[in-house]
């Protein structure tokens, strides 16, 4: 059902656990299946230096957690805001049709985390 | 256990109430139905002689194995098609004498789907409740009769949780209301005795493949003197009830298997009862915050239901594929708490229990070490998951 | 010819029409999903990609026989299931449209005993004459048509006598008028090329045991966007269209069977045709007052249809089953006249000729020797019961 | 489908043919299903000394005919008035239910014939 790429991330997944002295830490939940993630980012000068999560979920979850913290290590928080969940799935060599929103969560969190990082720094919430 | 895809894995298949593998004696019995003896057995001619005997051989088989006559079994394929022609063959042939329908809210999605149908096509259908246990209380069966009912169905034993109904009590209510009563026991079929005429049971659906038959296969049982109309017109076979040629080598199968695992049920009942108990109590010792699912007692005897708070049931069901435990979850992730299984909603099992839940059902084909493989890897599993998704 | 019951006594199989053995090399495509990939396709364990793999690639292999994409093709337990979902689902879905149905008088009893049940639940059909040699009249189709018909169903190809019907124009008629078509091909696999879009054809059905797959398994063609309801409800298989858990194996069999059938249908044509023409034509030049029924070509290649007035079919196949010899009769005697064959009845068969039919249909597997062998012991036979029936 | 017996009767029929100077020939047929047979007689003193028969019909009709014909041989007007196609199927040993009727055919004529025979004689049919 799931590919190799979603099934590597799944199986062994980047960027997993706590971090200490994070920059910004958000917690997110899907409510259309109870999905949860918390997502941790160190940022410098506007650079994500480094991240991690936890997640409670599905496989495609967790492969989409694990790819999209990938995805936006060593990135700018603008970078970062414009990854879409598409853009994981596609990282991701696709998904199965019903499990495409499980990756929704991940670029949820991320943004959630940008804009609390931009509040703290006094600056406009991105939309 | 088994070989498997890479050579450290094993393969432990902890799923037969998904499917079971066709046994090889069962193979044996059907290969010669393909290739030799193919006959059509409405033919006349000799060439037929065998595939005609081997029919009638089979009916012999599943009545033996149910308590009835022969010519009260009829071919199908499988149990959906069985309880589609109960359900509909019998609120079609008594719509006159009434449009009510009493069945339970955790039946399979074949009674389930067929009875959404049957409303709207005008009939009334009560969804009885179960208890926490997953138990319909006969008394509510009684309560829910009204003088449209003509059919009343409850299923032997429960897919997910394996809870077993009061099955003899709720025919013996039916009766006394003169209202037919059908009870899919495709689960049940070599877990417990079954005897149709004592348990008060007037149609029964089961399916090949659920003990060790070929897929597409199935038969219904039609207690003599019931009436019943059609599902599928056409030709003559099965005496004019279900038209299409006869598949011969599924037949063939479907009577040597229901044979094979009705010869020695208290056998199996204390081999696998014990491989279950072995399991459960291992679970339940060493997994924290695990909840067993289902009737403590009344329960099939291969069936062990467990939810995991703090995890998804997707997730680990991957991971313990990864390491060759083949289960099946409650209920997928891309269905969600909202569409937890109707069966966990039913019994009251809360939406993270209901997203975090395994059921490993076992089967004669299991072993002792395959059971001592789960319980040193499963809490291994479940500790990375949970893990992974507690903050 | 191959070995038979007594030594002596070749096996002349020519009932192909009736069914025909599971080619070895479909078994073997099928037999590693019994034992060894058993996972149930609806699971999401590795085990099961297997199983999910080999019933798409089999879609793939009906599809491509067919000409139309994977999407549209939807697995069933036979031929007569798929004409039952083919007429009661496309009723079902348009009713609000009209209930009007139109057929032919010469389908097989999959179609008309459905249409007949239809009639019972408040549809209309015309049952459309034939011409002598079966044909069914494009224009009849048109002038059939009221605003309440929503369903024209027409079949391929006859299975007693052969005739080929004309389901192109048929199609575009149904087209132009906003109708769905449907056309029974079971007898049709193998022996012609189809395209159902050049067809214009809606719903398609088959039946794998009719060209060397297994019994039990068959297929509905459903064209995008054509809207059916479902005659099996349950679990989500088959998108959602058909439930039951997939008899995989028999599906393996059956796009294993279907691409083996019509990988060189113009080969099987000059091969099948050569040995059909040379028993036709043996049969006329040696058996007097013999009389050819069905089509002068618009027929089936295989199929060769007589009747030999002055015997009683039944003992004519008894007599030649006893020499080795199994074929088909167009109509049994313990229905004599009055319920002679309604396909022999349709194309004006007088009785006496009717119960005197006698039906060949041929395979691959049949050779010139066997043919020269039928020519050899058909005369003979035939004479004998004719004197013993002639007075 | 047929017992072995049935089978014997139907592939080697007895008294199966025309007689020479019968004593009395009928004809018969079956409006159900339109089987024919015709029926030779040879009668001495009331005993049916030599019988034939000749049948358009199926495998039922024909071993019909042939058992009962043998039931007959040597036996009284009188006895072979009795014999019903019952008996015919039990001395087969059975046919199918819905081959049952076949056998009455046979019944038909031989009674039919005795009764010719008994006009012959200027005695009352037999009822
Ligand atoms: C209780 C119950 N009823 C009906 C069915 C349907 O059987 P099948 O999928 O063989 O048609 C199943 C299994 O899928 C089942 O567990
Ligand atoms: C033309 C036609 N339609 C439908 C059927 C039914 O197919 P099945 O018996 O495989 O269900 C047959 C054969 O029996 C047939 O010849």
């Amino acid at each position: 059902m799931y590919n190799e790429t979603v099934m590597d991330h799944f199986e062994h997944p980047r960027n997993v656990g706590e971090m200490e002295d994070p920059t910004v830490v958000v917690e997110v939940g899907s409510s259309e299946c109870g999905d949860r993630m918390k997502l941790y980012l160190k940022i410098e000068d506007d650079v994500i230096v480094d991240v991690s999560f936890k997640t409670l979920g599905c496989a495609a979850a967790i492969a989409s957690s694990s790819q999209a913290t990938e995805m936006i290590k060593g990135k700018t928080i603008e970078e970062a805001w414009n990854l879409t969940n598409m853009d994981v799935v596609e990282a991701l060599g696709g998904l199965p049709e019903p499990k495409i929103h499980c990756s929704v969560i991940a670029e949820d969190a991320i943004r959630r985390a940008i804009n609390f990082y931009r509040k703290d720094q006094g600056l406009e919430p991105w939309k | 256990m088994n070989q498997s895809h890479s050579p450290d894995v094993p393969t432990v298949y902890l799923d037969h109430s998904a499917t079971t593998p066709t046994h090889p004696d069962v193979v044996r019995a059907m290969l010669p139905f393909f290739t030799k003896n193919f006959g059509n057995p409405s033919s006349l001619y000799r060439l037929s002689d065998a595939s005609r005997a081997a029919i009638a051989a089979a009916r012999g088989q599943v009545a033996a194995a149910l308590g009835c006559s022969d010519h009260e079994i009829f071919f199908t394929a499988g149990g959906t098609e069985s309880d589609n022609w109960a359900l509909k063959g019998m609120a079609s042939a008594r719509h006159q004498d009434g449009n009510h329908i009493i069945t339970s809210s955790i039946e399979h999605h074949a009674i389930l789907h067929t009875c959404e149908y049957l409303e709207t096509q005008g009939w009334t259908v009560t969804y009885l409740p179960v208890d926490q246990h997953g138990l319909v209380d006969p008394g509510d069966v009684e309560a829910a009769i009204t003088p449209e009912t003509t059919l009343i169905s409850v299923m032997m034993a429960n897919n997910e949780v394996g809870t077993i109904q009061p099955v003899r009590e709720i025919g013996a209510i039916a009766h006394d209301h003169d209202i037919c009563f059908h009870t899919d026991a495709v689960q049940a079929i070599g877990h417990m005795p079954i005897d149709v005429k004592a348990m008060n049971i007037d149609l029964l659906s089961l399916s090949g493949h659920k003990f060790f038959g070929p897929k597409g296969t199935g038969a219904l049982y039609i207690r003599d003197g019931i009436r019943l109309d059609n599902l599928i017109h056409g030709g003559g076979q099965e005496k004019g009830h279900r038209a299409g040629t006869e598949n011969v080598p599924g037949i063939v199968g479907l009577g040597a298997a229901i044979e094979r695992v009705t010869a020695d049920i208290t056998g199996h009942r204390q081999k696998v009862g014990a491989l279950r108990d072995m399991l459960a109590q291992g679970i339940a010792e060493r997994i924290p915050d695990s909840h067993y699912n289902g009737h403590p007692e009344e329960r099939l005897v291969n069936n062990a239901h467990f939810s995991f708070p703090g995890l998804d049931g997707e997730a680990l069901l991957l991971l313990l594929n990864s390491k060759g435990i083949y289960a099946s979850i409650g209920s997928a992730c891309s269905s969600g708490s909202e569409d937890m299984s109707h069966v966990l909603r039913a019994i009251g099992v809360p939406p993270a229990h209901g997203r975090s839940s395994l059921r490993l059902t076992l089967g004669d084909d299991n072993t002792k070490e395959e059971v001592k493989y789960v319980l040193d890897v499963l809490p291994q599993v479940i500790e990375r998951l949970r893990e992974m998704g507690s903050f």
